[in-house]
């Protein structure tokens, strides 16, 4: 038995209902190491580490801890081995304060503000943090939110920091201290794992990589001893071309144009702030930006959902009229043949009705159609045959509610219905986002030939290696504001990284 | 295998329904008892109205058993007044009774959508008015002239007036009577109407304050409705609703009491000093036992004092002024005799003037009365042309303190 | 070892899909559960729950007339789960049928009372019938206006309109629209202002079955019944798709109340020929029981609605002959509600024994 | 003046009945469980409270029964009978997790009908009407504060003068919002209504919270129906009279915007709206319109209160939410 290791997993297996997210997977993390755990998104890791940290239970297999077999039915039960969990969904109560939440659970202790202050203080100081412990969750920023989490579990004496996705939501800048600290905690003797799918964090931070491959182990290997092309092979399961096929094409004209567009929450938030700027047809616009910086609201606003306050959006038709869009609602503008298609970022909260078939979601788009008041079924089922053939969607039939289809099969019923409405103008936002190497590249081919349909295409992403490969201008959002729109083929990842954090970037970068 | 065990259980649960169900079915009825309906609108917990009745049930049977009538009594409770009043008249109708009370005045119009479906079965509305007027031969009227108690209920709580004025409790002007009524409604003015006028005659300065609570039966409206009271002034309640809470209210305010329906001197015993009730033991004993006879009673019946029918509880003479036992004694022998009439047109005015005329009944059917001269011989009569009373004249002296209902 | 005396003894997981017959068996068999349950309150009385259920089923069957008269309880409490359905289809939680059924009773009332001579009787009722629709149309559709501007709960607002118009109705039965001064009375409505009667019974009942057919037509081959089910599973789907999700609100609201309208409609003109306050006699709460377990399905709503009729009525002459309260056919509502709400967790649920069986497998 | 002490002193009685079914609803919703069975369970607290001191009394005898045991059997006993309504309604919430909207509905009539059925039942069992002995009601109606407190001019009657029941209640609403304030436990209980993945991932036991908060919140409740029994309904069992309070209660958990604290006024005031028809008249207004004050005021309160946005003015975030770990 290898008692250096902090905990060792042995054949573990979890299934949901009828996929198997995780197939007898052995892994294990010694102390004053950071372990980097690669897959896609969807190969099975926050399964995974859910089981560590208590949220899932196991079908199968065992956890040992220092070499006994331990038994983790809770996040109780993680704490209690120093096991601690940053989720990528911030497990935070909104309306309490850090310090609160840092302490939230503890059985330990008094409600003592005094000494938990001091404690929150030392271990800020230790990693170099800052928070003020008596902020509200909901007056934070998502790193200082992040922090809070790295605190909340340091303060529990974890010394197994599981870390989901940390620096999705961050900037690259942020993405460095982050960095920073899991040194210092390694130094520590903690032992760090970190969930990510970037290879180039990977190589940067980690000692060690294991990698899935759909809900596979496939293997761990020494950071130093590999690179990203033999790390690709491994998630993937065969080489790729990371190389996304850019066609160009040749005459791009004006299809949309956005002035001044500027859009307030309900709670009085500036959320856009005087966005302006041209897609073209023929054409793939990406939307760069950190986590929460107008993408949203962005894309609903252009398409109706979300009330502007100022500003224009006018569609380009063919004849070169233009057309205001602000003010009308997603049924006057489908009305007046704008043709806009939108694929949002909650697939089954937003796109489509997760309770319905494939048919039934093909409706969304044209159950107005024809005259009566019933519903036309014929052509939708159709339509939902001729996807399901084409794309490939794995499903038992057309009414086979589509929030049991796995993530990937949900995403191609709903691009699918999107392309089919045969729009001038796509929208996506993270559409490959949970989805396989081999459906995101489905996903890229389908928007390129749009593309080359003579669409315009807005990409929202947030992989800036993916935005690099595939658009052809990259449209950067900082805080609501453009904060530039740089070529794709020339930009630098380093260089859009700055223009997401500082408006404008370019003089520093 | 689960699905059979759920088949069988389901098969077993079946059988032994039917089984329970013959069984219940031939089951064998009392030999010759007469089998009776009594639809209430509430139950004996009001420990009022619904009460009163079941107590003349209870009393009616063993008189009648005693002279060998066996009744069978079917009773519902809690009946509301709507078409489940209707249920409830069928329901109890094809259980064979022979003959259905219905206690409430507002089960009446349902009771008369039911009774001409069964002709074999007489029907009868307790203190409404037009089963006795309509073409039906088997639906009856029936109550008794409470006002005469409730006069006599008013000369009790005149005399501890006079008692409190006399030892310098209060002064003669602030002798208020607070009544708590349900709706201002024939049967309630004519109730307190009669208790002030009995009050009166023994002491002279008694005003009185009426608030009404707009339910017959809602116990915390009516505790209210009499807390209320007492803050306004008043140092004696009664009432004309369905519970004892004015009693209790009227306890904890320090003041005077006196009920209806039912003795609430063991509710309030240092409040309540007589109630008044009226024994509808009287009316079940005669109609039963005439049906039982093959007579019928006539469609329209009230009594009064002078037959029983209207009863005084047990005077609590702790509390009572001294000598309100005599003087009651001698007050039931007045009315019972006729001397006395309650409503004597010389003793009370409505706006200065004394009432010379007033109907008596509707019979054109839009509830405003256009027959039968009440006033005559120097006195309005209630009751006399109908059971349920009539009397809706506002007498000076009373004050409506909420005259919605 | 120690580790295997920790794992849980029994832990959870969804499931996927199951056998629709095998649905239907856990259902059926959780109303069997009730049924047993329900026997503890009856024993409790002392009498035996075999005679108790038989009594309850002959004093509801036994005679053509008891049929009767539990067909009569189960027309408003189908039509008002018909009324319903939409509404929590759209998971808009209206507790407020009562009311809107109040309101809907009121509107007929008025043209029972004060047209009955003006007009011939069969024009009178389509009156009452129209008027009582857009009656409870209206005070259903309150709320939902609140509820799309402000997303006001609807839950509380809908309820509070129940004391409010109910309200209302004890001030008429006392005021402007009193029989016989005092008695708190509406007067019966003429004949030519009631429902005709087919086979003995109003002919409400033709008007709700109608309705099944109609709702079940309009909840799944029309457009409004796909933006009903839409919002229903997400609101942002709704507006994504360009559903007015405020204006379907305010419309399915509006339909509702008008079919619990008609309710009370056919009650006043049908059942009691006079108005109340007490006119909807917790129809409206019941019958979204009925509505729920009958997993919004009209036509199972028919039979769910007689089982709560039986049950109701079964108690009454239970009542009558053993003295049982009558209020037992709530306790066994209740505890039917309880099982059938609990027997859907085994139908989106299994169970996990700790040695890695499922039940499932071990079922098998 | 006088007429308006005494309309607070008696907005305070029936306050009281409100306050215990808002404040258990307040504890119950904390935990992100929206009991809509309150009415039901204030019914059965009614009952089964009733049934309690009755039963004692019965056993004892009149004579020898103490006031003090009365009371505390009869909150013993409503508070068993809606702890157990309540741990039903957990189970098949927290357990089963079945729609929480439908689960008290189907509490609502339950409870109703366990509480009618039981009032009821005492009356057929003893074949007449079960009321408790003057002794008893004195006890459970009667000023407690001493004389000369009473004898206070104005503030005497308003702040003195009540039943034990009251102060009991307002102790209760003061304990509550220093556990939620103040207390580990409190903070917890509010971190599970308000997230509960996030209070589950943090090693809270948000099972055992909820269960407990929704059990002792029913209990609380249905103490709320033992008072009005005992107080205002003059210790028998009424069949209609609390019809409509729980779901006043319900009401007056948002008007109170979640706050123990406010639950004090709140009810008093909803009281005072409850009885003013009886005292404070208003031209033109018939009684019947003006018994439904407190209706429309509620509804008035709902919207205002969804109009304004106010971080800290919200119900716990998850409340009608069911939890399951495994959600994907």
């Amino acid at each position: 038995m290898n008692t250096s290791c902090a905990i060792e997993m042995r054949g573990i297996t979890k299934r949901f209902g009828q996929v198997v997210a995780n197939d007898s997977i052995d892994l294990s993390i010694k102390r004053g190491e950071i372990l980097s755990l690669l897959g896609e998104n969807g190969s099975g890791k926050t399964t995974l580490m859910n089981m560590l940290a208590g949220i899932y239970q196991p079908d199968e297999g065992e956890i040992l801890q220092d070499g006994l077999p331990i038994a983790i039915r809770s996040p109780k039960d993680a704490y209690d081995h120093g096991i601690g969990m940053i989720h990528q969904h911030y497990k935070l109560v909104d309306v309490f304060t850090a310090a609160q939440n840092i302490v939230l659970g503890l059985n330990d202790q008094k409600l003592d503000l005094k000494s938990i202050n001091a404690k929150v203080k030392a271990i800020c100081d230790k990693y170099s943090f800052v928070i003020d412990p008596a902020m509200k969750i909901y007056d934070m920023s998502v790193s200082q939110k992040q922090t809070v989490e790295i605190v909340k579990v340091l303060y529990r004496g974890a010394d197994i920091l599981i870390l989901d996705e940390p620096t999705a939501v961050l900037t690259p800048q942020e993405t460095d201290k982050l960095f920073a600290v899991l040194h210092n905690m390694k130094a520590d003797g903690k032992a760090v794992i970190i969930i990510t799918h970037k290879l180039n964090e990977v190589m940067e931070i980690s000692d060690e990589v294991a990698v899935l491959r759909k809900g596979k182990y496939i293997g761990t290997v020494k950071t130093s001893e590999t690179d990203p092309q033999a790390l690709t092979d491994m998630m993937v399961g065969h080489a790729v071309v990371l190389n996304i096929d850019r066609p160009k094409f040749e005459k791009p004209v004006p299809r949309l144009k956005v002035q001044g567009l500027t859009c307030i929450d309900h709670e009085g938030i500036t959320k856009l702030d005087g966005v302006s700027f041209t897609a073209n047809g023929g054409e793939i616009l990406g939307v760069a930006g950190i986590a929460g910086s107008g993408q949203k609201e962005l894309l609903e606003s252009i398409s109706g959902l979300y009330p502007v306050k100022e500003g224009s959006v006018s569609f380009i038709g063919g004849d070169g009229k233009a057309k205001e869009l602000v003010g009308m609602t997603p049924m006057q503008i489908r009305k007046t043949g704008v043709g806009m298609a939108f694929v949002p970022e909650d697939r089954l909260g937003m796109g489509l009705v997760g309770s319905m078939g494939m048919t039934g979601n093909m409706m969304l788009r044209s159950w107005r159609k024809g005259k009566g008041i019933f519903l036309n079924k014929k052509s939708p089922e159709d339509l939902a045959k001729k996807i399901w053939d084409e794309l490939e969607v794995v499903t038992p039939s057309t009414s086979f509610p589509v929030r049991r289809m796995s993530g990937g099969n949900v995403q191609k019923v709903l691009v699918g219905r999107e392309i089919a409405s045969q729009p001038k103008i796509l929208m996506t936002a993270y559409p490959v986002r949970g989805l396989d190497i081999n459906t995101s590249y489905t996903i890229y081919n389908l928007l390129t030939e749009q593309k080359m349909n003579g669409v315009a295409v807005l990409f929202v992403g947030e992989d800036l290696d993916v935005l690099l490969e595939l658009c052809d201008r990259i449209l950067v959002l900082c805080g609501g504001k453009v904060s530039g729109i740089v070529d794709a083929r020339s930009a630098t990842k380093e260089e859009i990284g700055f223009m997401m954090t500082t408006l404008g970037g370019k003089e520093n970068a | 295998m689960k699905k059979f065990t759920v088949l069988l259980m389901v098969m077993l649960m079946t059988v032994s329904m039917v089984f329970a169900n013959g069984t219940t079915e031939a089951a064998p009825a009392k030999s010759e008892a007469i089998k009776v309906g009594l639809i209430c609108i509430g139950d004996e917990n009001d420990q009022g109205y619904t009460y009163n009745f079941i107590r003349g049930q209870k009393e009616a049977t063993e008189k009648l058993a005693a002279e060998g009538i066996n009744v069978e009594w079917v009773t519902k409770y809690n009946i509301g007044e709507d078409s489940t009043c209707v249920d409830a008249n069928i329901e109890v109708a094809e259980e064979d009774c022979k003959i259905i009370f219905n206690n409430s005045y507002g089960f009446e119009p349902f009771m008369l959508e039911v009774a001409p479906n069964y002709p074999n079965i007489d029907f009868v509305s307790c203190t409404n008015c037009v089963s006795s007027h309509d073409a039906l031969p088997n639906t009856f009227n029936a109550f008794a002239n409470i006002y005469e108690g409730r006069y006599v209920a008013g000369v009790v709580a005149g005399l501890k007036l006079n008692q409190m004025i006399s030892e310098g409790k209060i002064t003669a002007d602030k002798a208020v009577i607070g009544y708590v009524g349900a709706f201002s409604f024939a049967e309630v003015i004519s109730g307190f109407t009669s208790y002030y006028l009995g009050a009166k005659s023994v002491c002279p300065s008694v005003t009185m304050k009426v608030s009404f609570v707009g339910s017959w039966s809602d116990a915390t409206a009516e505790a209210d409705a009499a807390k209320a009271l007492a803050d306004q002034g008043c140092v004696m309640i009664s009432q004309h609703s369905d519970n004892t809470t004015p009693a209790t209210a009227a306890q904890s305010a320090g003041i005077f009491h006196t009920g209806y329906n039912n003795d609430m001197t063991s509710v309030a015993p240092n409040a309540s000093l007589i109630s008044t009730r009226i024994d509808w033991s009287v009316y079940f004993y005669e109609f039963i036992k005439a049906f039982v006879a093959g007579e019928k009673l006539d469609q329209d019946w009230c009594k009064g004092m002078e037959d029983d029918a209207v009863k005084m509880t047990e005077l609590n003479t702790a509390i009572a002024a001294p000598g309100t036992q005599a003087k009651m004694d001698q007050v039931i022998a007045d009315i019972s005799s006729g001397k006395i009439q309650v409503f004597d047109t010389s003793k009370f005015t409505v706006k200065g003037a004394t009432v010379t005329h007033a109907f008596a009944r509707d019979t054109n059917g839009d509830f405003a009365a256009d027959t039968d001269e009440a006033v005559f011989d120097g006195a309005y009569h209630e009751s006399y042309f109908q059971s349920a009373p009539y009397f809706t004249e506002q007498i000076d002296g009373i004050t409506w303190l909420n005259a919605a209902y | 070892m120690s580790a295997e005396v920790k794992t849980p003894f029994v832990r959870l997981a969804k499931r996927d899909s199951m056998d629709p017959k095998k649905v239907w068996a856990i259902r059926l068999s959780s109303i069997l559960v009730a049924l047993i349950l329900g026997m503890i309150p009856i024993m409790i009385t002392g009498q035996n729950p075999f005679t108790a259920y038989g009594i309850i089923i002959n004093g509801s069957l036994g005679k053509p007339i008891y049929i009767k008269q539990t067909i009569k309880i189960a027309i408003p409490l189908l039509g008002c789960a018909l009324a319903i359905a939409p509404c929590f289809k759209m998971r808009f939680w209206n507790i407020g049928a009562e009311g809107q059924i109040t309101a809907g009773a009121i509107a007929a009332s008025y043209f029972a009372l004060y047209w009955s001579d003006k007009v011939p009787s069969f024009v009178l009722i389509l009156i009452m019938f129209v008027t009582a629709a857009i009656a409870g149309g209206i005070w259903g559709l309150i709320p939902a206006f609140f509820k799309a501007k402000w997303n006001t709960n609807e839950t509380l607002f809908t309820l509070m309109m129940n004391y409010i118009i109910i309200g209302i109705v004890s001030w008429l039965q006392g005021g402007p629209w009193e029989g016989r001064k005092g008695s708190q009375l509406i007067p019966m409505f003429n004949q030519s202002a009631r429902l005709p009667e087919i086979f003995g019974i109003h002919c409400g009942w033709i008007i709700v079955l109608l309705l099944v057919v109609l709702m079940h037509i309009y909840m799944n081959y029309t457009k409004h019944g796909y933006e009903i089910a839409v919002i229903g599973d997400s609101e942002n789907t709704a507006r994504y798709a360009g559903m007015n999700v405020g204006k379907i609100m305010m419309r399915t609201m509006f339909l509702s109340g008008a079919i619990c309208g008609v309710v009370g409609f056919i009650v006043v003109s049908g059942a009691n020929h006079t108005l109340n306050n007490g006119v909807a006699n917790g129809v409206g709460f019941t019958s979204i029981t009925v509505a729920w377990l009958s997993q919004l399905n009209a036509f199972a709503m028919i039979v769910i609605s007689l089982i709560l009729a039986i049950l109701t009525k079964g108690a009454n002459t239970l009542q009558t002959r053993l003295k049982v309260p009558a209020s037992i056919s709530d306790i066994v509502t209740g505890i039917l509600l309880f099982c059938m709400l609990s027997c859907e967790f085994f139908i989106n649920y299994k169970l996990i024994f700790r040695h890695g069986k499922s039940e499932e497998e071990a079922s098998k | 003046m006088s007429a308006i002490i005494a309309l607070i002193v008696a907005a305070v009685t029936f306050g009281t009945v409100l306050m215990f079914g808002t404040l258990g609803e307040i504890l119950t919703e904390k935990s992100g469980n929206l009991n809509l069975g309150v009415e039901g369970i204030m019914y059965m607290g009614g009952a089964f409270g009733l049934a309690g001191a009755f039963n004692y009394e019965q056993a004892v005898g009149a004579a020898s029964s103490s006031g003090l045991l009365a009371i505390l059997i009869a909150i013993i006993s409503a508070f068993a009978a809606g702890a157990i309504a309540s741990l039903v309604y957990g189970f098949i919430t927290i357990t089963l997790r079945a729609n929480q909207n439908v689960t008290g509905l189907a509490l609502t009539i339950f409870g109703t009908g366990v509480g009618q059925f039981t009032g009821e039942f005492l009356r057929v069992r003893e074949g007449n009407f079960v009321a408790l002995s003057n002794h008893l009601k004195d006890s459970f109606a009667n000023p407690i504060m001493p004389k000369f407190l009473q004898d206070i001019p104005i503030l005497g009657k308003i702040l003195f003068s009540h039943s034990v029941f009251f102060y009991i209640a307002v102790i209760l609403a003061i304990a509550m919002h220093l556990f939620f304030v103040k207390t580990k436990k409190g903070m917890y209980l509010r971190a599970v209504g308000e997230s509960p993945s996030t209070a589950d991932a943090a090693g809270i036991n948000i099972t055992l919270y909820k269960y407990l908060a929704t059990i002792i919140g029913g209990g609380i409740s249905a103490i709320g129906g033992m008072v009005y029994i005992v107080t205002t309904a003059g210790c028998v069992w009424n069949h209609a009279g609390l019809s409509g309070v729980g779901w006043l209660a319900v009401a007056l958990v948002i008007f109170c915007l979640w706050r123990p604290l406010n639950a004090i006024w709140g009810s008093v005031l909803f009281g005072a709206l409850m009885i003013m028809y009886l005292r404070v008249r208003i031209p033109f207004i018939p009684t019947e319109i003006y018994k439904i004050l407190p209706y429309v005021v509620t509804v008035i309160v709902l919207v205002f209160s969804s109009m304004r946005n106010n971080k800290e003015k919200q119900p716990p975030a998850s409340l009608g939410a069911n939890y399951f770990r495994e959600e994907r």
